[in-house]
């Protein structure tokens, strides 16, 4: 049941800023899409939420605390650049989480855990589609094929926040509607809140409870470096699908996430 | 005509291709030597074949008048020992402080500065002092192995671990992973590999240090013969000697290459 | 017409500084220009490689030692004659044993620390028949010359046969003991001048011009005035020393600073024994090659034409006349 | 607690940490050197710091007797002079071979295996032959130098032009570069860089044979002076000369990674 | 007006068959969207129209001669994984490929030569919306921003074929939609044929003159190893906008195409 809160938020590289001003809170449960143009800093917002960057101002509060400075298994990501670990083979990649939660000192499972842990994990990749290539290395998979393991390694973990950088970019129709399914019923069942970054207005909406744009306002070249991109315009998505543990969406909430300005870049 | 980029040889030119250079290196080799010997028949700077074979075959088959040791076996078992614990032990000590100095900001602020400057150090220079401390015996020449390469092992893999994707480490920490976990399960395996490939590269030093350390005090051994025999200029086993180190050289970086290959399939699958 | 130019290789040595003052004072030049040629003098680090590069043919003079005359260049099939016989060592060599008051006989068992087929080790060997002992008797390992004075230093050396300047370094170390030093083979280890012998011929005037030079060096480095004295302060600083330590080094060597009596010792029956020795020590250990099937393999020539060994491989001729004329005033 | 991998030291720490590896050497060497001066005190080995200063002082700015020349200024310059020309001439082959042989198959065909035992040849034991070849001046050196590193720079340039993603070079081409273009606009910009790492890792060895040459035919240099010095064991002027090796390269060190950083801006930018 | 034609093409990997009985041949002037599953080899058989893959059997011609087997400038290329030079900015990225075709021995420009392919790259980076970032180098750019810069440098040849791999995935809607019209812009003012690898079909279908897709017949994890991925279907588009050249598809050619099997992975 995790309530994000992003206060005031700033981030600038050198004397070029990125995103100024972003505020908001989300709901429990929320499943957020982030959509803006190429380059106005919809990756760097995830660094943030991930405690891999520091707002250069403001601050993220998690559950009202101040975001932990580091990224903790609480926190899943799947990275816009396909990061999955080159020396592990699929499934020894999906199984790596749950090895590192079990066994502090090896890292590493035996018997009957680690028979329950390979189990857990082939049903995953099964429901990406890489049950073929279980025992294949990264280098040996196709591009959507390393994409759609990053997407089993995060969910395996079942994190509180899911970060997703574009995870579907490189799927096909098909596969990509059957990690959709995968992808909601995870949310629904463990209640997470997701992020994520998208290009398709059709994907954010379908998938999202609530749709933020980001956007630069000022345009003009040489305004370019000096003014960040903001919130353009933030929509909370009807859903027909009631989260089964109950935990909808406040009257309130939804107030306090009204769309701002509703033009798109 | 396709781009010479494009152009591979096949594999019987490419045999041609690659015999070519020692084989033009040989003839060098056969016309020096004819001139000189044309001048000096007893010249012993570039010795007929003749005379080279029969210094190998001296030093290879009959037994040594006075200690009665097969020379070039006996050199050979003593020189690879002290390489391979000089070399072993550089592995395993670069191995631990190169993982902990590319991975842990604290560990590199204390040492990174150190290994620097350390592998400037010119090791045959502090030779007297590495003899006083460790004694003449094996002691000291592995000891002048290990310092004159470790330094270069670990800063060569705290340069590697620095290089692995900033993202993998932030995926590991969102896998739970504590930092001893980030070093077993994805630091160390992926060294691994690059591990070898430093030995690789730090054998070249390795021997030279051991040869350095040989000319300079000792009973037996590669480097020993090889300056003992420069005392009368018997380049007839000198040669074969350098040829025979060389050998084990290119075996020993064929083994290291087949190791590699052997364990870390992961890095050679695949196209990308 | 260009004055033809020869060259000498020397290293670093108390026996053969007078070389690097003859250089440096204008001397060499002095009697290059007399007798119309230009000599070039290289000082080469390594004393062995000056002996290689002699040998190879870079060079036309080396200083070095009979033994190692026999055994590099003439065992190599280079005909050199020795033209100069500066000094013998007269206790630049020394063996030493740890410990307070042994004697030679408690080398027995030993391991000798020392240059291995060098002067040193020739030395030892001749130490060792005077005193009725086998080489048998001990073991020998080899170090570099530059590191004598370390590797004393360490507890596993308990003998060492070194050289100048360690010798002299080592003499001053507590709990030593000199059981032998070359002061007892008085002009069996001889420091000298050898050039190439068909060089020599085609240009007697290099060899005057050397010996000529060498003796006025010499001339002035005897004397205690202030030019002896700064003539030796400049050879003591060319040998990384200072003037106390470099006097001390020259009281143990003893130069032939008149010609006649080296010409005397050469052309005595003792340089016979002294050629019969060497060839002994070189076979014996190998050192003439593979070829060689007795002790007198390579030929020396002894002053009036007698040769010791092989008639038919002459390589090492001991050729006094320049010194002879030195000693008469004739240069 | 946060992660030790995620703790970065602030800046004044960082510098207490880096110094601190130091300040224990000095502390070694102090306290040893007073063990030994304690039982003896004209002990050579471990000279105190007077003694070393004295040395110092000595060297640098008193005129030799010998030759009136400030010693410490003549061997670093004649010792520079040669590491330049030999360093400058291996970097230059170097390049020229490693990138062809890395780029053009019928190259590599032709010279991989061959450079690849020549590198594992031992230059130190093929000294004598250097030495005779080319002679007891500059040459032999500057030759030494080179025959013992541009082996190494070939091989590792040539290995890193491989390294070059595949889809660069089928791109370049779907740009219309000849061979040549390929060379001069994607390979020779990306790998200049490389060169320098390349240099910086065989300056150590570069060194090694700096001074092995110059302690068996020379009449001045660092190296000399410290194998002329080991026959005294005057430790009060080799360490000082080792250190300031050390700081020799360790400086040229900075200089190449100052000018690959001010001259190649593109691998220094962005986060990926 | 180039035709492409495929002659039974297979692609092999060891033991695995990627491709296996690929036969169409393209009317002067196509646009071909190629979709498939993810995995299923449409990067590779892009590989094999550059020439930088042989096929394990059969053959490919280009009007009627066979396939020159390297990578020559009438086939440009943007890869899936973004590719571009990191040590040249964006802007002489665009550059190289005008300055490689017109100056053999020193791959440079000077003077007047070179302010004209200064300006047709500049011109070329504004329509991908780059101008702001012109003098940045590619580790600078975010990956959409990459994207486009490859799509520039492509473009800016104006090559015979062209070859995209998922060339819009990481691009926004606006971009993308952006980029649709500059691609077809410049496609029917040279008459090239291009060849566009995407998952997203109504992608396929709006650029496209025709649509193939590849997927595997036999499915069964058993079978996967041994059988490739062939052609599904094949459906040619009818277009409102007729190439202004006149190449307009004729019948003929459009009867050869027709889809064989009509249904999708
Ligand atoms: N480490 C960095 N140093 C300098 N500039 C950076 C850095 N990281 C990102 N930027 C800049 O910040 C801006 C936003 O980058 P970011 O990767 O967040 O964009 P994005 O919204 O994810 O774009 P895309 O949709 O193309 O992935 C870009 O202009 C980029 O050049
Ligand atoms: N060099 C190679 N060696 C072995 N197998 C390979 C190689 N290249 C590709 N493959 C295999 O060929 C198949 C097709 O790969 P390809 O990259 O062409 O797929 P794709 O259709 O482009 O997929 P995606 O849409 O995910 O990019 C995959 O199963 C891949 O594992
Ligand atoms: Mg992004
Ligand atoms: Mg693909």
């Amino acid at each position: 049941m995790t309530r994000v809160t992003v206060e005031n938020v700033w981030k600038t590289y050198g004397k070029q800023t990125v995103l100024e001003r972003i505020n908001f809170e989300t709901a429990p449960q929320s499943f957020i899409s982030l959509v803006g143009p190429s380059g106005c800093g919809k990756s760097t917002f995830l660094r943030m939420l991930l405690g891999d960057e520091k707002p250069s101002q403001g601050r993220i509060l998690v559950d009202g605390v101040p975001l932990q400075a580091e990224p903790s298994p609480d926190r899943g990501v799947v990275f816009q650049k396909y990061s999955v670990f080159p020396h592990l083979t699929a499934l020894q990649n999906v199984m790596l989480g749950l090895e590192l939660g079990q066994s502090p000192v090896l890292g590493r499972l035996f018997g009957k855990k680690r028979r329950t842990a390979r189990d857990m994990s082939r049903e995953m990749l099964k429901s990406v589609g890489l049950e073929a290539a279980e025992s294949k290395y990264p280098a040996e998979l196709s591009g959507g094929m390393q994409q759609r393991l990053a997407i089993a390694q995060a969910l395996v973990k079942r994190p509180k926040l899911l970060l997703l950088d574009e995870p579907f970019g490189a799927l096909d129709p098909g596969i990509r509607a059957e990690v959709h399914e995968i992808l909601l019923a995870l949310w629904r069942e463990t209640g997470m809140t997701i992020f994520m970054v998208t290009h398709d207005l059709s994907e954010a909406f379908k998938l999202g409870t609530r749709v933020i744009a980001f956007d630069r306002r000022k345009t003009r070249p040489e305004e370019l470096e000096a003014y960040g991109a903001t919130i353009t315009f933030d929509l909370p998505v009807m859903r027909k699908i009631v989260p089964p543990s109950g935990a909808v969406t406040s009257p309130a909430e939804t107030a306090e996430a009204m769309p701002k300005v509703a033009v798109a870049g | 005509m396709r781009r010479l980029i494009n152009q591979r040889p096949e594999i019987l030119s490419r045999l041609l291709l690659a015999a070519s250079p020692f084989f033009l290196a040989f003839l060098a080799y056969a016309l020096a030597s004819q001139a000189r010997l044309a001048i000096n028949p007893t010249d012993k700077l570039l010795p007929a074949w003749s005379t080279i074979l029969d210094a190998i075959n001296r030093m290879t088959f009959v037994p040594d008048l006075r200690s009665g040791d097969y020379l070039l076996l006996l050199d050979t078992m003593v020189s690879l020992q002290r390489l391979a614990i000089g070399v072993g032990l550089a592995m395993l000590a670069g191995f631990v402080i190169g993982v902990l100095q590319g991975l842990i900001p604290y560990v590199r602020a204390t040492l990174a500065n150190f290994t620097n400057v350390v592998s400037m150090i010119p090791a045959l220079a502090i030779l007297p002092i590495l003899f006083i401390t460790f004694g003449l015996g094996e002691t000291a020449k592995i000891v002048l192995i290990f310092v004159g390469i470790v330094p270069f092992i670990i800063r060569d893999l705290a340069q590697r671990v620095e290089e692995i994707p900033h993202e993998q480490i932030i995926k590991a920490q969102t896998l739970g992973a504590s930092t001893w976990q980030i070093i077993i399960r994805i630091v160390v395996p992926q060294m691994l590999p690059r591990l070898i490939d430093s030995v690789r590269l730090s054998l070249g030093p390795a021997w030279l240090y051991l040869i350095a350390a040989e000319a300079i005090a000792a009973e037996s051994g590669l480097g020993y013969r090889i300056f003992l025999m420069r005392r009368y200029l018997s380049m007839d086993v000198i040669l074969p000697y350098v040829a025979w180190i060389t050998f084990l050289a290119f075996f020993l970086d064929f083994l290291l290459r087949g190791l590699r290959r052997v364990s870390f399939g992961w890095m050679y699958r695949g196209h990308m | 017409a260009a004055d033809k130019t020869f060259k000498l290789a020397w290293s670093i040595y108390t026996g053969y500084m007078p070389w690097a003052y003859a250089e440096k004072s204008g001397i060499l030049k002095k009697w290059a220009d007399k007798y119309g040629i230009k000599i070039e003098l290289v000082q080469i680090n390594d004393y062995v490689e000056s002996i290689n590069q002699y040998t190879a043919g870079q060079f036309d003079a080396v200083a070095d030692t009979t033994i190692d005359t026999l055994t590099i260049p003439s065992a190599g099939g280079v005909d050199s004659s020795l033209i100069i016989l500066g000094d013998y060592t007269n206790g630049n060599d020394a063996i030493f044993l740890k410990g307070k008051g042994k004697t030679l006989a408690d080398i027995k068992g030993e391991k000798v620390y020392l240059v291995q087929y060098s002067v040193s080790h020739y030395m030892l060997w001749l130490a060792m028949k005077q005193a009725g002992l086998k080489e048998s008797d001990i073991t020998t390992a080899n170090i570099a010359d530059a590191d004598f004075v370390a590797a004393f230093g360490t507890p596993e050396v308990k003998a060492l046969v070194a050289w100048n300047p360690a010798t002299s370094q080592i003499r001053n170390m507590p709990d030593v003991s000199e059981v032998f030093d070359s002061s007892k083979l008085p002009g069996q280890i001889q420091d000298i001048v050898v050039a190439n012998t068909a060089t020599l011929k085609a240009h007697p005037e290099f060899g005057k011009a050397l010996t000529g030079a060498w003796y006025e060096a010499l001339g002035v480095m005897q004397k205690n005035d202030k030019e002896g004295i700064d003539a030796r302060t400049f050879m003591a600083a060319a040998s990384g020393t200072n003037l106390a330590d470099f006097d001390g080094q020259v009281k143990t060597t003893g130069f032939y600073y008149d010609p006649a009596k080296a010409v005397e010792l050469l052309k005595s029956p003792t340089m016979g024994e002294i050629a019969s020795d060497v060839q002994e020590f070189s076979f014996g250990h190998g050192l003439l090659g593979q070829k060689a099937k007795d002790k007198g393999f390579v030929g020396i020539e002894l002053p009036g034409g007698k040769v010791v060994g092989d008639k038919a491989n002459v390589k090492l001729r001991i050729d006094p006349t320049y010194m002879q004329l030195a000693a008469d005033g004739k240069l």
